[in-house]
């Protein structure tokens, strides 16, 4: 038995680390705020020349064939930095769907741009007063004519306009269980992206109208109607993902914490002298190294054929969700005065918490895929 | 027991209720409640507020008569926070000085003093703000180092002050110094000094703080002037001062508790409203049991607050235990704007014009967290609390 | 207003104070476990000659005709000292639901009994298996050949080997929602009483089997098929006198843990130093004097006709369950290993707050009804 | 990352297994797991069940093999303790000799200790317990008060010792004592002394539990008598003798862990069963949902536990993060069995005989008071964790 990753990953993750250092860390984030995605692309652009973009990727289309497990020091160093944009939604949700339900011709132009870092998919899935859920998917994609016509409003894209295309669910019909489908959209002109105000502001969000666009069936994937069974292969991988990218943002909130809880006197003490202090930055670094264990088991068990592939992925996003929000807000708890100022990171964690802890899905609703997954 | 209201109670709250609805600003209880965002206009627009109040006899209702109060009771006090709740009226801009300046002056300020302020606090003329907290003294006030300095017959004031409200738009400041460094007790030699803001030696900064607000400031303090006569209370004892103030400082946590109170009937409102796949939140059983929850907390909270208000009416004086009500109001305030915006799902993370209904609940879940912090941590709430109602021996450094 | 007990009341209280003390507070709890009742009938004859059990029972029938805010005092300090019995089930179930549905005659036979105190009533209501529900209620009553036979099942009567008599809760008709009734049986002898095992051993319970026994219609009381209803009315006055009685056994755990930790040194220090354990036992107090406001209002709305009469009793239960068994579980902790001790109190505060936590129904029903009765 | 066994491992796992399932106890397999009430009888039963994993070689897996182990590696160690709970085997009388004792004295022992006890602890012959806390040092065993003092060529002690596990069975005890009490750190000066239990010096009064059990007594020492041959590395150095016979206890988490995974399992089994108004817990949702975050805080520690073993493993010891089993598996296994009898509704206040599924639920419940205090408090784990693991400045008076 070896519950580590290798050295070789390791060192990955300290090349990772030194490149967003050298971007500042945050800094790239902020710059999102103020509406300078440059950085941004620039950590894409490295990201793909280390490797990256082609981690997951078959070596014939230029990948470099590795696992989910190869990705995990990538993920983690992302969220530490919570460097937005669009690599979790690519490598770790439509590559996934892609290799497993794509045709040739899509693996073709799919996945050999996304290793080579040229091409960035974002996900619509959300829509407006919906939950997402198989009732949830009203967006509809009927055929009409021969032709494929799509109608229908999707919310909360992410980084819509940093994507050169999108993976939307849609519904192909009326049957509540089986009548959702996968489409593939690289026409991005033709889409009416509007940008949407977000409460995480270093995370760009948008608004996609679908006004009688047609689409032609090389663009779904998979079989139709089938797009929901489909899409809960992606979202394994990308839970397991998103699990490691708040593990790396817990992990600079702990350290955040300690710090400061080492430099910051009150009445003649370090405040980590405190037990209140110290007790909660503890419950908080306990948090976060079960819910690293918890991440790693979901990125190598999702790459196999165990029992437990679902409930361990789903346990280890909801784990993470739940306890990433915790020891963020209470980060700014510890920081007093100064952990509310915008000036600090605090906040920015605070809010990619939030952001996270209900995107495709809330805890009950990964708790009950849990249960159901054991057959409980 | 007794819940209702006296026939005199019940008059007064008519009499506000009625010169609310006839004196509020144009449109405001119809919802048009915007406060100009240009800094200028808003204090000018507070300021015409302050003056609407005092001119109708509602700036300071607790003050004495003679200084241009109502000799308003406890109950009276009461009333007032929930009429102005309910009515979601403008923020009161001098807060400070009508709330916490202005009695303490008339409880020990100089005759002097009393006649150069108490007026101008009441009409909005004069904007107090209160220097306490610097970089190193937040939850430990008595680690506070700004320095006041006799020279001649003035002082000169050096040093830093942060998390100043209203510092922005105050006319004047209720200033904390250390005027002495050599007693043991680190809370002797300080001393509280009345300051102008508007003169060479005082600057301003405003701090940003993570929802975009600048509530607060930062106030520099370079060889800032002040006199003998801008002294409250004797030289070094400005430990007793602060102490004073606070306990005039009587019923804020009440407007608090009502907000709490509001906040959570709109979130009923919101859950019974907001659908999901068309179903309102309030079928989700899930859903259901929190609110349950919630209603317990927040009528427990509520409650308790009566009845310490029911002991201070009684005894004169707050009992201890009523230090409980600030802890609690801020912690359940917390959870409360977390839950509205996560029962939201995932259109809770949308912002201003975007957000799903109200991009209220996202700017409360923001505030919230200033809550535990500000006017002391809960963890400095809970060493008070242990200390002196139940007794337990006193923390390390205090 | 005044939210306060008034100086009657408080001087009451310090007369039942004074009582429990000289029999040794949770001595009497203790006796039970040793299987010695003599104390607690003691307790209950002298609370009688104070005139406790007749406070809320009307002056025809020889009572004080006060209200259930003027059995508070009591009931707290039963609760304080963790007196076990009767109570509770005869002043604050039974006879409300007597005073509201009863005949004359069945008033005139139990009200004036109880109120002198020579008649405790126990309440049958929990099955096996079942909950505490309309469903979970299928002991029988039929009605055959003009005569009403009862079968089945009680467990967990409180205290049976000291009841006069007892109430039953019954299924009388299939109606899911219509079908049950309340019955009065004193003919004890003809019931088959035994004793259950009992998790808090100092709480005496037992199983009832009815097999073929045969009532008369006087004792059914108010409208057939219409007891669960009436039972409510009970349910209100029952879980107020509850959350008193937890209020009372929650104060003396607080005031255990606080005084220990003035007390008890480790490093050189008291404990209560320490932040974990002073703020430990700052959130139990906390918890404690908002269960008491709760406690206090839900004791005063009962009487009244308030729109939130049924949430504030059902509010006040389920807080005090759930900070009471919190903070007697912490106690423990705080303790350390004497508070593991047989000998110490800790552990008979915890046992009967577990006792207490699901009984006559959970924390989910409750706040169902909460939220339901503010028509949520 | 690698969740197989190797083969030896495995080969190994079917030996043990295969041995067991021919010497468990009689009917032990099948579920008659019940031992003696009486003291003499419960300990005669399991020094005979100890002398029986003795024979097979399975007493002491971890010592090396010339003191009668087999020089098993980390991994076999957690195959056993896997193994033993899956069969739900005895406990292990002299597991105080096995773990702690005799490793401690095959690193720091005389060669005349050795000779002398090594082989009686794995034949159970001789049981040891611990003489650790005292009433006044519980928490903070520096403050320990129990004195060895010189009187000629033999140490006689006295003292009071509490919280002793098998004191009542044991022949012998790993004694700390103080011998010094001149030094400024309070955890210099004090010495370890072998003593042997039956002397009149000696007397063993049981602890009544809440839980009605009686695993620990309470230890008089009056003049008790020890020799300089009886002491374990040098006097006044006791603190570094404690320090590594707690490092040899290396494993002992792990079987506690995989006893939380098990009854985890057995609350599954309990929620399918179980009916309420002829409906399995399991449907319920609030069920459903609380029982998602059971799987995944105790899927979460025992991975980290693995993890932690990883690290063991690679670098010959544990690293610091290895400090965080235990508060987790204490602090879980409380909540777990409370789950469980909640519940279980009103039926879980049944008891014994009477308990509507089985009453180990309700005891579970109540042992696991004792979990979070015994082997250092949660408050003082969480102390270490802080000061070791984040580097966090150390607590007041440690």
């Amino acid at each position: 038995m070896d519950f580590s990753l290798t050295e070789d990953q390791e060192m990955f993750r300290g090349q990772i680390r030194k490149m967003l250092d050298k971007f500042g860390g945050t800094q790239v984030a902020r710059e999102m705020i103020a509406d300078k995605p440059e950085s941004l692309k620039k950590v894409y652009s490295t990201l793909a020349e280390l490797g990256c973009s082609g981690i997951n990727i078959p070596e014939e289309y230029d990948g470099l064939d590795l696992e989910a497990l190869d990705l995990v020091p990538t993920f983690e160093e992302l969220g530490r930095s919570l460097v937005p944009g669009l690599f979790m939604e690519t490598n770790a949700l439509v590559v996934p769907i892609i290799k497993k339900y794509g045709t040739d011709e899509q693996k073709k132009n799919y996945l050999t741009a996304i290793a080579a870092g040229d091409k960035q998919v974002s996900f619509a899935a959300l829509e407006p007063f919906n939950d997402f859920s198989r009732q949830g998917i009203q967006c509809s994609l009927a055929k009409k004519d021969g032709q494929y016509v799509l109608n229908g409003t999707k919310i909360l894209v992410p980084e819509a306009e940093l994507a050169d295309a999108f993976l939307l669910v849609v519904r192909t019909s009326e049957d509540v269980e089986d009548g959702l489908s996968l489409v593939l959209i690289d026409a991005v002109d033709e889409l009416n992206i509007e940008r949407q105000l977000s409460f995480d502001e270093a995370k760009h969000v948008a608004k996609i109208e679908c006004n009688q666009l047609v689409i032609t069936e090389e663009q779904i994937i998979g079989e139709v109607n089938k797009g929901w069974e489909q899409l809960q292969e992606g979202l394994l991988y990308f839970n397991a993902a998103l699990s490691s990218y708040m593990v790396g943002a817990m992990e600079h909130v702990v350290h955040m914490a300690a710090e400061y809880a080492k430099i910051r006197e009150q009445f003649g003490q370090p405040i980590g002298r405190f037990q209140a202090v110290k007790h909660s930055i503890v419950d908080m670094k306990v948090h976060l190294e079960i819910a690293r264990s918890l991440s790693y088991y979901a990125n190598w068990v999702v790459d196999t054929e165990e029992n437990d592939r679902e409930a361990a992925v789903y346990s280890a996003r909801t784990y993470a969700t739940e306890k990433f929000i915790e020891a963020a807000s209470q980060n700014i708890q510890l920081h007093g005065g100064i952990g509310f100022t915008e000036e600090l990171d605090c906040h920015l964690y605070v809010k990619r918490a939030r952001y996270y802890d209900q995107y495709l899905g809330s805890t009950p609703f990964y708790q009950e895929k849990v249960v159901a997954s054991l057959g409980w | 027991m007794d819940f209702s209201f006296t026939k005199k109670e019940e008059k007064f709250r008519t009499e506000l209720r009625t010169w609310l609805e006839t004196n509020l600003p144009e449109g405001w209880l119809e919802g048009k409640r915007d406060l100009p965002e240009d800094l200028d206009e808003y204090s000018a627009y507070l300021r015409a507020w302050q003056r609407t109040l005092y001119d109708g006899g509602w700036a300071a209702i607790a003050w004495p008569k003679e200084y241009g109060g109502r000799d308003a009771s406890l109950m009276e006090e009461i009333i007032y926070h929930q009429e102005m709740v309910r009515v979601k009226a403008p923020p009161l801009i001098n807060y400070i000085g009508i709330h916490m300046v202005g009695p303490t002056l008339i409880d020990m300020g100089t005759e002097e003093q009393k006649e150069k302020y108490l007026k101008k606090i009441l009409t909005g003329e004069e904007i107090w703000c209160q220097g306490y907290s610097e970089p190193s003294a937040g939850s430990d006030l008595t680690a506070l180092k700004t320095r006041a300095v006799k020279d001649g017959d003035r002082w000169l004031i050096n040093g830093q002050k942060v998390w100043t409200s209203f510092g922005h738009v105050a006319d004047k400041c209720f200033l904390l110094t250390r005027t002495s460094t050599v007693p043991e007790k680190k809370h002797r030699g300080i001393t509280v000094f009345l300051i102008d803001m508007d003169q060479p030696g005082v600057e301003t900064l405003p701090i940003i703080q993570m929802d975009g607000h600048k509530d607060f400031n930062e106030v520099y303090l370079t060889d800032a002037v002040a006199t003998d006569a801008d002294i409250v209370g004797q030289v070094d004892s400005g430990w007793h001062v602060l102490i004073a103030l606070m306990l005039h400082e009587r019923t804020g946590i009440g407007a608090e508790l009502f907000t709490l109170e509001k906040q959570f009937n709109d979130t009923v409102t919101l859950a019974q409203q907001y659908k999901v796949n068309g179903q309102p939140l309030i079928h989700n059983p899930l859903i259901r049991q929190k609110m349950a929850g919630f209603y317990a907390r927040v009528r427990g909270s509520l409650l308790n607050y009566y009845r310490n208000l029911t002991t201070t009416v009684k005894n004169g004086q707050p009992g201890p235990e009523s230090s409980i009500d600030k802890l609690v109001v801020s912690e359940l305030n917390k959870e409360l704007s977390s839950f509205a915006v996560e029962i939201q799902g995932h259109q809770g993370l949308l912002w201003d014009k975007d957000a799903a209904v109200d991009s209220k609940w996202q700017r409360l879940f923001l505030a919230s967290f200033g809550q535990t912090i500000g006017g002391g941590t809960s963890e400095v709430q809970r060493n008070t609390i242990g200390e002196r109602v139940l007794g337990l021996p006193k923390d390390m450094g205090r």
